[in-house]
């Protein structure tokens, strides 16, 4: 299942991709230099320290947070072989929701509390789908069907802020889900769900991808549930992706120090309950002053004067598995150095 | 409606094409523009102008005004005086017919003058006492306590008009007025949305008094079939109204556009002397008790500038110390003219200085419903400022003001605009209590002048009543001015006296 | 929500009540009986006191308020001294032409502002915005005579367009009633048109950048839908407010623009009715326009729970 | 942080936070052209009476309605009066009384209307009185008043108030309804807020957008409204000017002196401009989505 | 045993559902959230509460703030009923009192910064003067893994684990004795998840602080708690010490949970245990509540409902079936 062939076609290509904020002093990278590439039919997880710049990445492939805040672009995004960051904005609407949807990271924000349900879901697809107003209720409820709310008849004629925090998810995911977008870009989608549920959810993305060769872009932080799913995997810290690999390489030899740092963290069911967890030291420093040289040079405990005067390379260690740091070759001593 | 009033612009409509009596080439209605909605029709119980001006075509008095001010005869046929002057026995025109097509008798005017005596304001004053009675169908008699030498110019009085109603209607009706319609008038009352517009229709079966059309009296024709009263409240709208071809009349019209109106050329103005403009000052209460300090403020006004700014066109207005219109021969006196339009704040000071005034504060009241009133009473305000005085303006709505003008405690001075009355005894400012002011010299003054021998010594006696208010300082003239009534240039025969007269007025298309 | 609104009507009679004292109170304070514009100007105050008894106001407070009451519960409003008519039937009379005015008003209001506000929200500090807000604030501050006469003398004068003054009832025909309608309409709406522009503007302005616009946006969903669909909708309590509020103040907005186009509505019969004292007409126009006010907020607030289903106004 | 940094650390947060306010004002070019228009005319009002000998009352009734020129650079009315010194004047009548009702009533109308979103019972007592409220036309209550307390230029200022403080009550109570149901404002009553704070702090911010507009409209409405009502006598006494009677007055010689509304109409204009200016400069300046935007322009 | 700090004894909220009509007509039926749910929490306690999304756990936890008027019930804290105290009785007990909000973004007012969000708990409770409270701030701050550089940000420019780490801090600046924790690290990655709970802990023990932990995290859940709660469709179905509660389930339902979840170093498919749709508790609804997707659910089951009855000491079980083994 994680073997995605090789030679399928690339659906989603970042390249150097910068996303600038204005600070109230300075720009603020929060997404600094990434590229990435996906392909059809392939699952790529996420994963990244909070504020590494996951959410906003994402979005910016839809180009959703220049509407809101003063955002610069550097680099491109190629989708299709068009660089969306080049489209008049008005012709995005017919890539959004159609093509590439995406599940945001907090639901009741993201639904519009003067409108059921029903109501949202139908939207997408009478836009997308032409889909007659019956029959676009009848998806609705099969799709939330397939998410496992409990009587969707009912829920349809909800407004979100009558639904519980889980319910909320579930209706983004259903919204995303509806028009079977070549891209999903799924922002911490499960957060919310109980594992029976989650398990559910993971399964229909599952299903969806290979009945229709659907792409993900799967954020979390559930590594468990990244290991499930991922074909392969990208660690994001402060706006730059430090390792690549497909996921069992990325579980079994993590290279970063970073990545190895939050594999150690997970407090699994045999961790000892009296003893603290184990967490990275330091704090991620704010985008205002983000170190020069290696980006987590501040928390690393290998750093030296190279890696905090100097931008490490990115490294492919073994195919496929690319990192982006000075020390990667020094494995035992920083395992080690970890415990 | 009053939405089919042929503006120009719309006269190709179909609504509007009806109106037009293509055999003639005159219109078929006029639509006239009044200031306000009549309170009533009842020409008796109210002394509106705008309700007398339209009952005027519905009703007809037993005598009227010509255009000389002489009472001469409308119902009346013609009428004696006894040698002592207290009866007077009047005959009537016979087969005159009310418009319910009954005939007017003695029982008719009886009853109606009978009404009219108790419950008009003015009658009720001057001829209180009085009696009238029938003699035959055709002849009636008045008798009057006292023989005086105004009781035909009472009776022919424009004012709150001695109409002649059936019997019925005038045996029946409230004080709250009549609320059926019935003249002898050339024009038959039609309809009347409160608010909006009176209309009146011909009537064709009007039989006219003979004569040269002359103020109220003389032929009068119906020459256009329909007068509707527009009620226009606002001077602007009227304007405008005119000017569009809206109204083919528009009444109390602001001076002030005279020229603008008298450019149009498809315009054309009717202007008549009016009325004055008159300060009245507080004598029994208050800083202007005192005699000194009247005299000042009647030194300090100049009365140019008040009239320049109250009336605006100098065209309009007039300086002249008397109470009465300058061509009443009999009444326009101008005893007092040392004490009118003085314009020296210097002798007002004195004047101050040696009554000792302290800068107590003059209150002068004025609405600004009336802008010839509030403007006036502005100037004179600024002007007393210079002279020394604390003046200061309260400007209430009408209502208000009235009250306060009633009040000696609530006012030191105010100032109104009074039509013209014909006689000295309907001055208001001889009028107890309309200021304030009741001395014996009032009184006996006139006593003086109804019971004059003849028309000179009534005369004399008003000069001396006249110097005599200017001399206490209870009021003074501020200037005269002229009203004027704009028609569009296409109409005819229209006369202007006291009020509009459209009974033989056409619009040419 | 049945019960809401029963109660809501039920809550009419304490405020028809309260409101009954209030302006009985306010009539009773204003100085003047109806006799003084009865008898004119040249009337003594005698005779003005001798009237103002007989017709019953010099009684105590209590008396006459009592009297009232009584009567208006019987369905009688008092009888208007001004026109010899019956209260009701004056209302009822003059009460056509307003709504149709305030209807027109309303409509030209709308068409105008509503897309405006929205334009200007979401152009915000670009010159769209800033001469829409100018212009606006031009409706707002001037003066509604000087707009009437402008228009009265542009449109009717000069261009002769359209008839200056007066008023054609619907019996007269749809197009005449229009025409004659058209000029007041628009100066009376040009300044709530103004306000509603700023209102929508400025509520438009709070949704922007609310989470749910960008799923729109991320759902595909088109500009315009996203601006009248998601923004519109959220936005719209204080827009509905302000429209109702608009709709309620045309109703007794009218009296400089009646005035001046002559039209025979409500707002000509109350200046007329304050101006001659006409107190039964007074006290009967204000409860009724009390009762206009009522319902109108009644569905405003009605609709509060229809465009944002968290407001619950039947809610304990 | 080692203990001995904390007063630096809350010095530069001190300091960050004045430079974060002046450059928030500075930036806001709305808020700034508002403001300097309208200390602008105030000063005008305050400073050119002061230095100028002509008496705004003083007729010249030879020269009445004279058109714009050197001597007068606004004309003059039907007096003869100046005006251009009149509006001046007037300015000090207007925007006094203007901004004291727009001032009150917003304050009044902002309390009545977040008391009665948040308190059911309130809610139908309050705004019913205000229906009520609503419907008496502000000339009946001014003659009213001024029958019962004088005619003094509370008199105006309290009539206009009751009059626009319903309509400033509805508003601020139909943003409050949507604001208090938002989560926020749990999470503050969860951290134990007084109602009075919720209603200060969260409420409040979120209804000033309409109610700075609305404020502006009352603003400008007041200043004819003034002038009605001092005629009737319940205000300024004549001969003092307003922009309201200067106005007023203008109607009746609108043709003949067009100058008498133009000048006036103008400043009045411009003075809601300014107004509304600030009101929207306030209103982003509260908004912090627009900061954001600003800055980068 | 010690008299617990708060204890809510058979809470019970409804929501209506409407018929076809909407809202114009009275509600066809009821949604029972809370059906009847018991639980206490003890001073210095973690309670663990998990359960199916949409069992009611925001609810009870909104019910102890007063957020949600419950139809029944009582809380009592320090033995006081929550409940029937007016709101001025209340107030005081705010500072006790806290919630993280599942929604950590909304509970945030869009119009203030950061900072001015931290310091307005302390303001309402008077703690300290403008410095003092600027210097907590900034403690909390840090202690959350913020740096001093978000004090002026506004919370609409954090990322949504950023927001979820100020909702925290904004509960723990005003040491409160009582925590409801609803999913207060679903959206940290493990290091700061780990970094935050660390920092419960030890407040924990530094004050007297106890926390109702709501989290689908059974990983989480099990390491913070003590007691654990397991929740479905409104009721406890099962409650016990964490330890005893992993060594011996007893509720098929908490079996079936704790059987799919994960271990990301066991990378293969993992076996989904629960089965069918979770209905919804509507005034008809009879029997066990999780007799529809139990495989072990007997005719007795459908029809009656099994009470939470104590089965081992500390060891509360509502099931007909375990009752069964309890007394055997
Ligand atoms: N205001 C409301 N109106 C109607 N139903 C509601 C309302 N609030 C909550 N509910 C319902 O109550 C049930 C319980 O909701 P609650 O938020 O307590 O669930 P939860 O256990 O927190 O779930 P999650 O883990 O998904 O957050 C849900 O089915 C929800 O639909
Ligand atoms: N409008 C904005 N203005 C300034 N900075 C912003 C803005 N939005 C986001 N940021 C910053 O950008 C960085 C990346 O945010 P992003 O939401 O992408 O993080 P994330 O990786 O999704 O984290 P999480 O896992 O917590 O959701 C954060 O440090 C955040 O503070
Ligand atoms: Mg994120
Ligand atoms: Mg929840
Ligand atoms: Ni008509």
């Amino acid at each position: 299942m994680k073997n995605v062939e090789n030679q399928s076609q690339v659906l989603l290509e970042i390249k150097d991709l910068r996303v600038l904020f204005q600070g109230r002093k300075k720009l603020l990278p929060a997404v600094d230099g990434v590229n990435l590439s996906i392909r059809q039919g392939e699952i790529v997880g996420v994963v990244g320290e909070s504020g590494s710049g996951k959410s906003v990445m994402s979005q910016t492939i839809l180009r959703l947070r220049e509407h809101e805040s003063e955002v610069q672009y550097e680099g491109s995004i190629l989708f299709d072989g068009q660089d969306i960051l080049k489209l008049p904005l008005a012709s995005m609407s017919k890539i959004r929701g159609n093509q590439i949807s995406v599940i945001f990271q907090d639901p009741l924000t993201s639904l519009n509390p003067v409108y059921t349900v029903g109501n949202q879901m139908s939207e997408v697809l009478m836009l997308h789908k032409k889909m007659s107003k019956q029959e676009a209720r009848e998806k609705s409820i099969e799709l939330l069907n397939l998410t496992g709310i409990p009587s969707p008849e009912r829920c349809i004629k909800q407004y979100p802020f009558e639904l519980s925090g889980g319910m909320q998810q579930r209706v983004m995911i259903a919204m995303a889900l509806a028009c079977e977008p070549k891209l999903l870009i799924a922002d911490e989608p499960t957060t919310a769900l109980d594992v029976t549920i989650q398990e559910q959810i993971l399964d229909l993305i599952v299903e969806l991808n290979k009945k229709l060769g659907m792409s993900v872009l799967f954020i979390t932080h559930d590594l468990s549930a990244m290991a499930q799913l991922c074909h392969s995997v990208r660690v994001m810290y402060l706006g730059q992706i430090v390792e690549e690999a497909a996921t069992a390489e990325l579980f079994a030899c993590p290279s970063h120090p970073y990545t190895r740092g939050l594999l150690s963290c997970i407090p699994r069911l045999d961790t000892d309950r009296e003893e603290e967890l184990p967490v990275i030291p330091g704090v991620v420093p704010p985008l205002t002053d983000v170190p020069v040289g290696c980006h987590f040079c501040t928390r690393c405990t290998l750093a030296d004067e190279k890696c905090r005067e100097e931008e490490p390379p990115v490294t492919e260690v073994t195919p496929g598995h690319k990192v982006k740091c000075w020390k990667y070759g020094q494995t035992e001593k920083e395992k080690e150095a970890v415990q | 409606g009053c939405g089919a009033s042929g503006s120009s612009s719309d006269s190709s409509s179909g609504s509007t094409a009806s109106t037009a009596s293509t055999s003639t080439g005159t219109k078929d209605v006029l639509n006239l523009a009044i200031t306000a909605n009549p309170p009533t029709l009842d020409s008796h119980i109210s002394d509106s102008n705008i309700a007398a001006e339209i009952a005027m075509n519905i009703y007809e008095p037993l005598f009227a005004m010509n255009a000389d001010y002489e009472p001469t005869a409308v119902l009346a046929d013609s009428y004696e005086v006894s040698d002592d002057g207290l009866v007077y026995t009047i005959k009537l025109r016979q087969g005159i017919k009310f418009h319910n097509g009954d005939e007017m008798k003695a029982d008719d005017v009886v009853a109606s003058m009978t009404r009219w005596l108790r419950v008009s304001s003015k009658a009720n004053a001057l001829l209180d006492g009085s009696v009238f009675a029938k003699v035959d169908d055709y002849t009636i008699t008045l008798t009057v306590p006292q023989a005086t030498s105004d009781v035909l110019q009472i009776l022919a009085g424009p004012a709150q008009f001695a109409a002649i109603y059936p019997q019925s209607i005038a045996e029946n009706a409230s004080d709250d007025g009549i609320t059926e319609y019935i003249g002898t008038g050339p024009y038959k009352f039609d309809d009347w949305k409160k608010d909006q517009y009176v209309q009146l229709v011909k009537n064709e079966d009007y039989q006219s008094p003979k004569g040269e059309p002359s103020g109220f009296t003389g032929e009068k024709t119906a020459a256009t079939p329909t007068l509707k009263y527009i009620v226009v409240t606002d001077d602007a709208t009227r304007e405008a109204g005119l000017k569009t071809g809206e109204y083919d009349s528009g009444e109390d019209i602001s001076q002030e556009f005279y020229a603008e109106m008298a450019e149009d050329d498809s315009l054309s103005i009717a202007t008549r002397a009016s009325g004055s403009l008159n300060l009245f000052l507080n004598t029994t209460q208050g800083v202007l008790k005192d005699e000194k300090i009247r005299q000042a403020v009647l030194a300090a006004l100049n009365s140019k500038d008040i009239m320049a700014a109250s009336i605006g066109d100098e065209n309009f207005y007039t300086l002249d110390p008397g109470w009465f219109n300058e061509s009443n021969a009999q009444w326009s006196s101008d005893a007092g003219k040392e004490y009118y339009n003085q314009n020296d704040p210097d002798k007002a000071k004195k004047l101050l200085e040696e009554a000792g005034y302290n800068n107590e504060k003059i209150v002068l009241v004025t609405t600004p419903d009336y802008n010839e009133m509030y403007n006036a009473t502005l100037v004179v305000q600024e002007e007393l400022r210079q002279a020394g005085f604390n003046a200061e303006v309260e400007s209430y709505d009408f209502n208000t003001f009235m009250e306060h003008r009633a009040d000696p405690a609530q006012f030191d001075m105010f100032i109104t605009s009074n039509g013209y009355n014909l006689l000295p005894v309907q001055l208001s400012v001889l009028t107890a209590k309309w200021a304030g002011l009741d001395t014996p010299e009032v009184s006996e003054g006139i006593k003086a002048i109804r019971g004059a021998a003849s028309d000179e010594d009534a005369s004399k006696a008003w000069d001396d009543l006249q110097l005599y208010l200017y001399e206490y300082g209870a009021a003074s003239v501020l200037g005269h001015y002229s009203d004027m009534v704009v028609t569009t240039s296409k109409m005819q025969n229209f006369e202007y006296f006291r009020y509009p007269v459209f009974w033989n007025a056409t619009v040419s298309q | 929500m049945p019960s809401y609104i029963l109660k809501r009507i039920l809550s009419l009679i304490p405020v028809f009540f309260v409101m009954s004292v209030v302006i009985f109170l306010v009539v009773y304070l204003i100085p003047g009986g109806p006799a003084a514009s009865l008898l004119g100007m040249e009337a003594s105050q005698d005779q003005i006191n001798a009237l103002n008894t007989e017709l019953g106001f010099n009684r105590p407070f209590l008396v006459q308020y009592g009297d009232w009451v009584m009567n208006v519960l019987r369905g009688d409003w008092g009888t208007s001294y001004l026109l010899k008519q019956p209260v009701l039937q004056a209302i009822g009379e003059h009460f056509a032409p307003t709504m149709s005015l305030a209807v027109c008003a309303e409509i030209f209001t709308l068409i105008f502002s509503i897309p405006f506000g929205i334009l200007a929200a979401y152009k915000h500090g670009t010159t769209v915005d800033t001469v829409t807000v100018s212009v606006s604030m031009v409706g707002v501050a001037i003066p509604g005579f000087l707009l009437s006469m402008f228009l009265m003398l542009l449109f009717g004068v000069t261009l002769k367009w359209l008839p200056v003054a007066g008023y054609a009832a619907m019996s007269e025909g749809f197009g005449q009633h229009l025409r004659y309608l058209l000029l007041p309409a628009i100066s009376l709406g040009v300044a709530q048109a103004a306000y509603i522009t700023r209102m929508t503007r400025s509520s438009m302005m709070d949704v922007l950048y609310m989470g749910y616009i960008r799923t729109a946006r991320a759902k595909g969903v088109r500009e315009s839908a996203v601006v009248f669909k998601h923004m519109l909708k959220n936005a719209a309590p204080t827009i509905l407010t302000a429209i109702g509020q608009s709709f309620g103040g045309l109703i007794t907005g009218t009296i400089v623009t009646e005035t001046l186009f002559n039209i025979p509505g409500l707002g000509m019969l109350i200046i007329s009715s304050i101006n001659q004292r006409d107190v039964f007409v007074i006290q009967g126009v204000v409860l009724f326009v009390t009762l206009v006010y009522v319902l109108v907020n009644l569905v405003v607030d009605l609709t509060y729970g229809l465009v944002d289903p968290r407001i619950q106004m039947g809610k304990k | 942080m080692a203990a001995a940094t904390t007063s630096e650390v809350n010095n530069k947060i001190l300091k960050e936070q004045k430079e974060i306010r002046r450059e928030n004002l500075l930036t806001n070019s709305r808020l700034m052209i508002g403001f300097l228009g309208f200390v602008f005319i105030v000063l005008c009002a305050v400073l050119i009476p002061m230095f100028s000998s002509v008496d705004p009352n003083e007729m010249e009734i030879s020269a009445r309605l004279t058109p714009p020129s050197l001597h007068h650079i606004f004309g003059t009315d039907e007096f003869g009066r100046d005006l251009f010194i009149r509006v001046l004047y007037g300015a000090r009548v207007s925007l006094c009384v203007s901004s004291l009702v727009a001032v009150l009533s917003a304050i009044i109308g902002t309390i009545i209307g977040i008391y009665a979103s948040f308190f059911k019972l309130l809610d139908h007592i309050l705004m019913r009185i205000c229906d009520g409220l609503i419907a008496i036309p502000g000339m009946l209550l001014a003659i009213a008043l001024m029958a019962a307390f004088g005619n003094t230029s509370w008199t105006v200022v309290v009539a206009l108030t009751i009059v626009y403080t319903p309509s400033v009550a509805r508003m601020v109570r139909a943003s409050a309804l949507v604001t208090k149901e938002q989560t926020f404002v749990e999470a503050a009553k969860v951290q134990g807020a007084s109602n009075v704070r919720i209603l200060c702090k969260l409420i409040f911010p979120s209804v000033i957008s309409p109610l700075i507009v609305q404020a502006s409209f009352i603003f400008a409405q007041s200043i004819i409204a003034e002038a009605s009502l001092s005629f009737l006598g319940a205000g300024i006494p004549a001969p003092a000017a307003s922009w309201g009677n200067i106005l007023q007055a203008s109607k009746t010689v609108l043709t003949k002196a067009p100058w008498t509304a133009v000048f006036p109409g103008i400043i009045v204009i411009l003075c809601v401009l300014c107004l509304n200016l600030l009101g929207d400069g306030l209103r982003d300046y509260l908004d912090p989505h627009m900061i954001g935007r600003r800055k980068s322009k | 045993m010690t008299k617990p700090l708060l204890e809510i004894k058979n809470l019970k909220k409804q929501y209506p559902i409407y018929g076809p009509m909407g809202k114009m007509f009275r509600p066809k039926t009821h949604m029972n959230a809370v059906a009847g749910l018991s639980l206490e929490i003890h001073e210095k306690e973690t309670y663990g509460l998990v359960g199916e999304s949409g069992c009611g756990k925001s609810t009870t936890g909104r019910s102890i703030v007063k957020l949600v008027t419950p139809d029944e019930g009582e809380i009592l804290y320090q033995g006081s009923d929550l409940l029937k105290l007016s709101n001025r009785e209340y107030k005081p007990l705010c500072r006790d009192l806290q919630m993280i909000f599942q929604d950590s973004l909304s509970s945030m007012n869009p119009r203030q910064r950061i900072g001015q969000i931290l310091e307005e708990p302390l303001i309402i409770h008077e703690m300290g003067d403008a410095d003092e409270r600027r210097r907590q701030v900034m403690e909390i701050l840090t202690k959350v893994g913020l740096s001093e550089e978000y004090f002026f940000r506004y919370p609409h420019e954090l990322s949504g684990g950023q927001v979820q780490r100020l909702g925290i801090a904004r509960a723990l600046i005003i040491k409160p004795k009582l925590i409801i924790c609803d999913e207060p690290v679903s959206a940290l990655d493990v290091s700061i998840q780990a970094q935050i709970l660390n920092t419960l802990t030890s407040l924990q023990k530094e004050m007297d602080l106890s926390l109702l932990f709501i989290s689908h995290d059974i990983g989480v859940v099990r390491y913070i708690s003590k007691r654990i709660g397991v929740m479905y469709l409104g009721t406890l179905v099962e409650e016990a010490d964490t330890e005893e509660l992993f060594a011996n389930t007893l509720h098929p339902y908490t079996k079936a949970l704790l059987a799919s979840v994960p271990d990301f170093s066991v990378a293969k498919k993992r076996e989904v245990v629960l089965k069918g749709e979770q209905p919804v508790r509507t005034d008809e609804f009879r029997g066990c509540v999780f007799h529809t997707r139990c495989p072990y659910a007997t005719e007795k089951c459908k029809t009656e409902q099994p009470e939470l009855r104590e089965i081992a000491p500390g060891h509360k079980a509502a099931c007909h079936l375990c009752e069964g083994a309890g007394n055997a």
